[in-house]
């Protein structure tokens, strides 16, 4: 760390730096006086060395756009040294700007020609620019700060759900070719153990015997036996109708009952099931 | 210190209070919190609370005393509606699912047994209720045999959700027909209509 | 589908709606949810919310629409008396966050090594992380130089936070005062007056 102070300091040698040094605490304007031991405190609260150059110029009612090096520079050397001095671990960035700042001031102390003025920058013209375009951010930060915002100028206003609230559940799909599949499996595996019949039965009749068990429900298990046809589907609907009847009294789900001869018949679910 | 509020400024505060605490808030939780100082009677926050209560009456979210205090509870009516704001996706349905609904489509009307057997494996409770909550199948009657056993049958949301019109525009299965499954061996040859 | 939904039953659905999600919900999200099948044109989900809007004017909680959309908080003013309900809450951010956020939020996309370069600190990670846990910023792409540093943008959740709905609503950065250096004058001055 040292070595690098020195370094930067070799820098300025024309300036008799050495000499301010040894002035620097009597000379010391009142208003930037501040007691070595708050020193570190102090430099916490810069976020870092163009913050504290902002200060230093603000503290002196200095213009930024008319950077007053010789004046700056020995302020903030001053500080720098104190804290050298203290022990205190300076971050880098302080010791760049320390250097930066000599070498602008060891170029203004340069006599030039005037041709090569024009072409020749300010060396003050970058150090001037950073330090603006860091203070409009350092003051939109402040601003950003200052917008309202969540967790400390207002809270989000929240009700809880209703007690009979249920997510919403997506039911899976299902492709007719699944359903197909499956029972490919069912089949493969019944051919293993099952002794085989040759059975015709079309599924109408079967889905038939469904439909009027469930319009058997739908009239307290009890129909007149013409109820259960439907005419408008034509002479095949009609005798798969009557096929299904049949099937459901043969498995006993239905009873046929006639009262008297020639009288109406009718389809019955079995054993008073409704 | 005993500072004064308003009616006005007092009812937006409990408002605000308990729409924005992340748990109920009782009387006490108030006076010790946001009215901590400001000397409000145990009337005046009563009249309040009846007050912001009446408020809301007609709007989406009410407020609601519960044992442990006032909070703002969406109304029940439109739960349905808010379901679909965490919609969750249930998984895919089991090998034994599909294989049941298919036996319940080709072979209906069959009772649970009849499934089983052919299956060679138990069908659980859990899978019946499955396809029953699903309005797939339905039960369209009883077998007359002991325990009287339920006869599955699809139903027409089944055909709705599989574009069919009738049962007969499922796929047909010539394996299927080939083999009997008809365990109570009640074969019927109706074969020559259709 | 296509259900009717008259104009109370429409504000208390997205009023409750809001009040229930557990983040601000857009015109879509309203309409891709609650609304689903109501067929509620934009004007009258518009509408609606203007409507809700005022009705909660003069409550002490009130309707805004931020980046992401339409949510409920507090009045500003009652903050002071409700942060009392969170003993430890209000999260402060150091100065080192708030210039790194904001040079984010006017500069970006930006790299770190460009937010030090202003800065004339260097950035620590600790900074870093805190904007990104926070998902105030992100990376949103890599600076095509060596090394390509990630380049940093901010979220609609920054906008939320801070309640604006643009990134346009930023107070405007104030104007550099231009650079007047006179290099002819100041170059012979300098050297005499200090």
């Amino acid at each position: 760390m040292s070595d690098i102070i020195s370094d930067s300091l070799t820098i300025q040698q024309p300036l008799p730096l050495a000499f301010v040094r040894g002035e620097a605490v009597l000379d010391r304007p009142e208003d930037l006086y501040i007691p070595p031991d708050a020193l570190e405190i102090l430099l916490d609260a810069f976020e870092g060395p163009l913050d504290f150059l902002l200060y230093l110029i603000r503290k002196h009612k200095f213009d930024i756009v008319d950077l007053p090096v010789n004046e700056i520079t020995l302020q903030y050397m001053e500080y720098i040294d104190l804290m050298q001095g203290l022990n205190f671990e300076l971050a880098a960035e302080y010791l760049v700007m320390a250097a930066m700042l000599a070498e602008i001031k060891s170029r203004l102390l340069l006599p030039r020609h005037t041709e090569a003025e024009d072409e020749e920058a300010d060396p003050r013209a970058e150090l001037i620019r950073r330090l603006q375009e860091y203070e409009v951010f350092k003051q939109a930060a402040t601003e950003l700060d200052s917008l309202p915002r969540d967790e400390r100028d207002h809270f989000n206003a929240t009700a809880v759900l209703a007690d009979n609230f249920a997510p919403l559940l997506i039911l899976p799909d299902v492709d007719l070719a699944e359903l197909t599949l499956a029972l490919k499996d069912i089949v493969k595996r019944a051919k293993d153990f099952q002794h085989h019949h040759i059975k015709r039965e079309h599924l109408s009749t079967r889905e038939r015997m469904s439909r009027i068990l469930d319009l058997l429900s739908q009239h307290n298990g009890y129909l007149a036996f013409s109820g259960c046809f439907e005419v408008t589907e034509g002479r095949e609907g009609v005798v798969v109708t009557f096929l299904a009847i049949l099937e459901l009294t043969k498995e006993k789900l239905v009873e046929i009952i006639q009262v008297e001869a020639y009288g109406q018949i009718h389809v019955k679910l079995k054993a008073g099931e409704a | 210190m005993a500072d004064k509020i308003n009616d006005v400024q007092l009812m937006q505060l409990v408002e605000a209070a308990i729409f924005a605490a992340d748990k109920p808030l009782s009387s006490d939780d108030l006076q010790s919190t946001v009215l901590d100082g400001f000397n409000v009677s145990k009337k005046r926050l009563t009249d309040t609370l009846t007050r912001l209560m009446q408020d809301y009456a007609g709007r989406g979210v009410t407020l609601t005393e519960t044992a442990s205090g006032y909070r703002f509870i969406t109304k029940p009516e439109l739960s349905d509606y808010l379901a679909r704001l965490w919609p969750e996706r249930s998984p895919r349905y089991s090998r034994a699912v599909l294989e049941t609904l298919a036996l319940i489509a080709y072979r209906q009307p069959i009772t649970r047994g009849e499934i089983e057997d052919i299956r060679g494996v138990s069908v659980s409770s859990q899978i019946m209720r499955t396809l029953l909550d699903r309005n797939w199948v339905k039960v369209v009657g009883h077998k007359e045999v002991p325990g009287r056993p339920g006869l599955y049958a699809t139903t027409k949301e089944f055909l709705d959700y599989f574009g069919l019109k009738h049962l007969n525009q499922l796929p047909p299965l010539p394996e299927f027909q080939a083999i009997s499954l008809d365990l109570a061996d009640t074969v019927v040859t109706t074969g020559e209509l259709h």
